[in-house]
């Protein structure tokens, strides 16, 4: 245990000397002009490639390292989201709807046209974010279901008609497609027939194919029949159409997340290293 | 191909082999080897540089072939609608665009339906057409007619009548007295419209408010993420479109294949493509043996038991 | 009362929202009541951040294991939240994240690293997850694996040359091809299908909701 | 008992409110095509020399449908202006009152319309349309004075209202059925029969359960489905005396969160045995909580973990973190894109609409089993209009019979959303 643990500060102490190092290049690089920019550019750069290489070591790992980054991008992150939240939310949108002193202080346009219900109405929010506060006080902490009925209620409420019409009606209505596009009869179709991509057997699989894998998608989905007999033949289908968009997505996903990893390296080698 | 990029195939190759051999034995191959050789797969291609010949699939080669059959002296709009988030995937499309059509002696005219692509549009000029083509004339041989706002209202107005909406361009220069515009009244006049972009107004405005109304072939590119929606536009309404990072990387290779002038260009899609090839064969290859393992494994425990 | 009172709260606002958007002259009510959520959310955030801290504190006051790095993340949330709460470095009108200023240099060489970095552990775990997770176990599986195949050999050049033999005639056996025609036809439909799907389980759910059927996360009288 | 009256209460309200929505949305939508307010007497072209007078400008003033009172259409005929080589554009002005103090409220050179965007409907305006040249105008007369109308029916939403009636009505009446003590038939999923048994392992091997009620906060429903799916196992945790950490992304969602086990506890008899420490916030920064949540894998290792709500792309991050200290994972949600790997990496996962269903299906109460089957009602209506829908097209349009094409605008027009843009 013990000698686990001074492996550690030596691991600790290399590390350690290896960045100040990669600072102190860095810093130098461009000599020139090696002024206090340089050194605080260099600081940065180098900060950015600890702290990468840091997550990095996850993958072999769970280790002092990382725990660091994980725990310095909690506190940083979480403090990063609150002073956002505080200057677009209170400050953007609830401070110039209040009183003209208040938009004075914090120096931004007082909104003067809106009319003094919109105003009032405002006190809503503020009344319902202190309430939530209340849990603080374990006596009267029940009082902060209020404001959790308040967004549940926005949420139900809003979200039933906005996928009712854009996730239900819309995508039954782009379902409404010919299986037989661009069709000038039987002859037609045989004489100039071809297994070409961009040929008409091509789109008319195409067609059948969404039609048929909309309607059977939605039996597998089912819940109120048991899956037998034709029923049970359709939702087998359906699930196999499942799994061919869930290996597409996968399939198609892939590229971009090799990317991230092409950027991060670019990073290392590039900005920090200067070997690219 | 150098010498040097076959460096880290071989590698990559051995690897794999190792990593076959291990899991064929039934041993298991413990996931932090993954890892390091996925990082190690994309290190090394980055480092040397490895660039694959990528062959034009058929929806890009389209747009090749349109520009290259067109004849000399066809007028061909460009329009940069992206911004700088998604230049790493577009900007080298256009940029080969342009390539092409000046080494086919076409008319170019650059437009933007966004408001960043304008800066975006005079990085290109800067970097590929002034210095490659010094011989091409602005006013006779391309034009830049710069940013207007109003989306996709501009294509309706420009669809009949260009110098509503554009009296000059962008150097406040008259169209009349510009001699690339002689007989171009409205986009019916163009024989080619290719629009570079990954959001709305792009490809797709291009395409339904520009091309289909005034009956000119429309080419475009797009970025990877919105690709999969234009592809029912091909080939009807939509010639060709290069999609992604992938898309540049062939047309980019198309014209290095055939234009030895272009030989030593800076091709960004090509080389950012390299490392993703790599490691999305790795990634094909990982499949492959896992399930091989995998049977293997099947077939041995059924003969035990 | 205890659940009585929320109960009605959310039937109230849930019923009038709803309504709402079918009558265009209160149509904008979604928005203000978007704009109450986010309101509601920053006072939210004064209890999460309290709870961080209190988390932590605890931990740094027992001495807990790995109580040292309890002290990094106080710290980092201290400083970050200052240099952000009082705009250190930057004036008052200008945008919290000024470039150049303390907040936005922060944000730029320690949280954007951090946040690229761990985004791009997903190329380890996607490789790993082919290896280990993708395997031909049934029917189901197979079929996954092989849309996936199909797919990613497309966006390589080895797909193009595998098939590049193939006449035009049967050019759809193209690998190229295949990837194109499986993202718009199947994987279209599977999509649609798990929308439609989707925009059923959520009406449902929120009518469970507006009906006060649905009340678990009320908690008890 | 109040539960009962509740939803009477707002079946009714539901009904009668849809009904007259119905009633009133129908006329609307009669007379919005024929709602011409007003056109403009014959105009008094004041013509000028060099412009040859093509006859006068006539001008129309519509309301501009399904909205607040805030608009007006102004429409105009173009007598051949557009096609002269000087012509600038058209110029529309609007009057408030009889003095010539007009506001100009746009231009357009193609488009014969115009829509003023600021119309009141308290005050009556009238407008000008004016093609204008480069030295002078040639004016249309005013138009009557006209004013902005307020619809209290968006009528062009008549489908939503009506399609989205039809479900909910279905679901109400399923509920209403099973109320009554009519037993449903509902199939199993396989992910939920296995949660009890996760969280069982668990118990025996003494590790905590990780629950993940995704990343969204409480305004996305999935967030609302994953937290009524912890109820029930909030509630198995405690009858097994198991331990449960669920980290949040929200401080909204750590508030409900909260709640949800503490009512679990209670319910299971053991509300001595919870604490606020089992939920707790870590940051609203989607990689610093994948972070933080890794961290926990790694060092707690549970025996258990429960991803169920909206994921992006940590999913896989996290699910395979799971795997590498071998818990059980049980994951839903209805991000199409990250079902692929949930399904690859976890033990069970719930697709989609099955993430809303789950709690439903847990709770074994006959009201929320009927609302499942209410659910299938509205799955049915998407098949039947599909199946049918895509046959008439295909017939209409190969071979142009007249009768499914009369069915395929019908359909259309059923399931129509196009919304008019300002």
């Amino acid at each position: 245990m013990a000698n686990s643990k001074n492996l550690m500060r030596i691991i600790s102490a290399a590390v350690a000397l290896a960045f100040v190092i990669s600072w102190i290049f860095k810093s130098m690089n461009g000599m020139e002009d090696t002024t206090w920019l340089n050194v605080r550019q260099g600081a940065l750069v180098t900060i950015a490639a600890f702290l990468t290489l840091s997550i990095y070591s996850f993958l072999y790992g769970d280790n002092p390292f990382y725990r660091f980054a994980e725990h310095l991008f909690v506190g940083v992150s979480a403090a990063y989201w609150m002073s956002l939240g505080f200057w677009s939310t209170i400050v953007g949108n609830l401070v110039p709807r209040t009183h003209p002193a208040i938009a004075d202080f914090f120096q931004i346009a007082y909104s003067q046209d809106i009319p003094t219900y919109l105003r009032l109405i405002m006190i809503i929010p503020v009344v319902l974010g202190i309430l939530l506060l209340l849990r603080l006080v374990p006596k009267v902490s029940w009082i902060s279901r209020w404001p959790l009925a308040f967004i549940i209620g926005t949420t139900a409420g809003l979200n039933l008609p906005r996928y009712l019409q854009s996730d239900f009606i819309q995508q039954i209505n782009n379902t409404f497609i010919t299986m037989l596009p661009a069709w000038e009869g039987f002859g037609s179709f045989f004489s100039n027939f071809s297994f070409s991509a961009s040929g008409q057997f091509a789109m008319i699989m195409s067609n059948i194919v969404i039609f048929v894998g909309v309607v059977c998608g939605l039996v597998y989905f089912f819940f109120s029949k048991e899956h037998r007999g034709w029923f049970g033949v359709a939702s087998r289908i359906g699930i196999w159409v499942l799994m061919i968009t869930f290996g597409a997505s996968f399939g198609y996903t892939v590229m971009g997340r090799i990317s991230l990893l092409v950027g991060r390296i670019t990073f290392l080698f590039h900005d920090w290293l200067n070997i690219l | 191909m150098t010498f040097q990029q076959y460096i880290p195939i071989i590698v990559v190759g051995i690897g794999l082999i190792w990593i076959f051999i291990r899991s064929w034995r039934g041993q298991d191959v413990d996931r932090r080897i993954v890892f390091s050789f996925i990082g190690l797969t994309v290190a090394l291609a980055l480092i040397f540089q490895v660039m694959f010949g990528e062959r034009a699939t058929a929806i890009v080669r389209a747009a090749y072939d349109k520009i290259e059959n067109l004849p000399e002296g066809s007028r061909i709009l460009l329009s940069y609608d992206f911004d700088p988030a998604m230049a790493p995937e577009v900007h080298p499309m256009a940029n080969s665009f342009i390539r092409h059509a000046m080494a086919k002696n076409h008319k170019l005219y650059l437009y933007s339906l966004w408001a960043t692509g304008q800066t975006l549009l005079q990085e290109s000029l800067t970097e590929v057409l002034e210095p490659e083509f010094p011989e091409k004339e602005y006013g006779k041989d391309w034009v830049v007619m710069g940013y207007k706002a109003g989306n996709e209202g501009v294509l309706n107005v420009i669809v009949t009548d260009i110098r509503k909406m554009y009296p000059t361009d962008v150097h406040n220069t008259s169209l009349d007295s510009l001699p690339i515009y002689d007989g171009v009244k409205s986009l019916k006049d163009f024989d080619l419209l290719i629009s570079v972009g990954g959001g709305k107004p792009g490809v797709k405005e291009w395409v339904l408010f520009a091309g289909d109304r005034a009956n000119v072939p429309v080419a475009g590119g797009s970025a990877a993420v919105s690709a999969p929606l234009l592809y029912p536009y091909y080939p009807r309404q939509l010639i060709g479109l290069l999609g992604g990072t992938k898309g540049a990387a062939e047309y980019e290779s198309e014209l290095i294949r055939e234009y030895p002038r272009f030989a030593d260009i800076d091709t960004p899609a090509l080389r950012m493509m390299g490392p993703q090839t790599m490691a999305h064969v790795v990634i094909i290859a990982f499949i492959l043996i896992g399930n091989v393992a995998y049977f293997r494994g099947k077939r041995k425990r059924r003969s035990e038991v | 009362m205890k659940r009585q009172i929320p109960l009605i709260i959310i039937m109230t606002v849930g019923w009038v929202l709803m309504v709402s958007v079918f009558v265009p002259p209160f149509e904008s009510w979604g928005e203000e009541a978007s704009l109450f959520f986010d309101i509601i959310a920053v006072f939210a955030f004064f209890l999460g951040g309290g709870n961080l801290i209190r988390v932590h504190f605890t931990k740094i006051n027992r001495k807990s294991e790995g109580w040292g790095f309890s002290v990094v993340t106080v710290a980092g949330f201290a400083v970050m939240l200052i240099l952000g709460l009082f705009k250190i470095g930057g004036s008052i009108s200008a945008p919290v994240d000024t470039a150049g200023t303390p907040f936005e240099l922060m944000f730029r060489y320690v949280m954007s690293p951090l946040q690229a970095t761990m985004y791009s552990l997903l190329a380890f775990y996607v490789a790993s997850a082919s290896y280990r997770a993708f395997r031909a176990r049934n029917i189901e599986a197979t079929i996954l694996l092989i849309a996936a195949f199909v797919i990613l050999l497309g966006r390589t050049p080895f797909g193009f040359y595998l098939t590049a033999w193939i006449p035009e005639s049967f050019s759809i056996l193209e690998i190229p091809n295949m990837a194109v025609w499986i993202m718009n036809s199947p994987n279209l439909a599977g999509q649609r299908a798990i929308m439609i799907g989707i925009a059923l389980g959520v009406i449902s759910m929120s009518l469970r909701l507006l009906l006060g059927i649905e009340r678990s996360y009320l908690g008890g009288d | 008992m109040t539960a009962k009256l509740y939803t009477t209460i707002t079946a009714i309200t539901i009904t009668a409110l849809s009904l007259l929505l119905l009633l009133i949305a129908a006329p609307h939508a009669l007379l919005a095509q024929s709602d011409a307010v007003a056109e403009s007497p014959d105009s008094a072209t004041t013509a000028v020399a060099q412009v040859p007078d093509l006859g006068p400008i006539l001008i129309t003033v519509e309301d501009f449908p399904s909205d607040a009172g805030e608009a007006l259409i102004i429409g105009w005929e173009d007598p051949g202006y557009v096609s002269l080589p000087d012509f600038i554009e058209y110029r529309v002005t609007r009057y408030t009152d009889d003095s010539d103090n007009g506001m100009v409220i746009g231009t357009s050179v193609l488009n014969p319309e115009v829509i003023d965007g600021e119309a009141s409907h308290s005050i009556a305006h009238s407008y000008t349309v004016a093609a204008v040249f480069p030295d002078h105008e040639v004016i249309s007369a005013r138009s009557e004075p006209a004013m902005a109308e307020i619809q209290w029916v968006a009528a062009d939403k008549y489908a939503v209202i009506i399609i989205g009636i039809f479900v909910c009505a279905a679901v109400i009446f399923f509920i209403e059925t099973a109320k009554r003590g009519k037993t449903l038939f509902l199939r199993r999923i396989a992910g939920l029969e296995a949660i009890d048994e996760a969280v069982g392992r668990a118990t025996e091997m003494g590790r905590p359960i990780l629950f993940v009620a995704g990343i969204q906060d409480m305004d996305d429903v999935q967030t609302l489905a994953g937290l009524t799916i912890l109820g029930r196992v909030a509630r198995t945790v405690a009858q097994y005396d198991s331990k449960i950490n669920m980290p949040c992304r929200a401080s909204l969602v750590m508030t409900a969160g909260r709640e949800v086990i503490k009512e679990a506890y209670n319910v299971a008899g053991r509300p001595d045995a919870y604490s606020d420490d089992m939920v707790h916030y870590v940051t609203d920064e989607q990689f610093g909580f994948v972070a933080a949540t890794n961290g926990i894998m790694v060092r707690e290792k549970p025996a258990t973990c429960f991803y169920l709500g909206a994921f992006f792309a940590e999913s896989l991050i996290l699910a395979e973190t799971g795997n590498s200290i071998e818990a059980i994972q049980i994951a839903g949600t209805a991000m199409p894109a990250q079902l692929p790997f949930f399904v690859a990496a976890c033990d069970y996962t719930l697709i989609g609409e099955e993430l809303f269903a789950a709690s439903a299906y847990l709770s074994e109460e006959p009201r929320q089993l009927g609302s499942l089957k209410g659910q299938d009602v509205g799955k049915a209506l998407a098949m039947i209009a599909i199946v049918v829908g895509g046959i008439s097209v295909t017939l209409a349009q190969a071979w142009d019979i007249g009768l499914f094409q009369v069915i395929e605008s019908a359909l259309r027009t059923a399931f129509n959303i196009q919304l008019p843009v300002r």
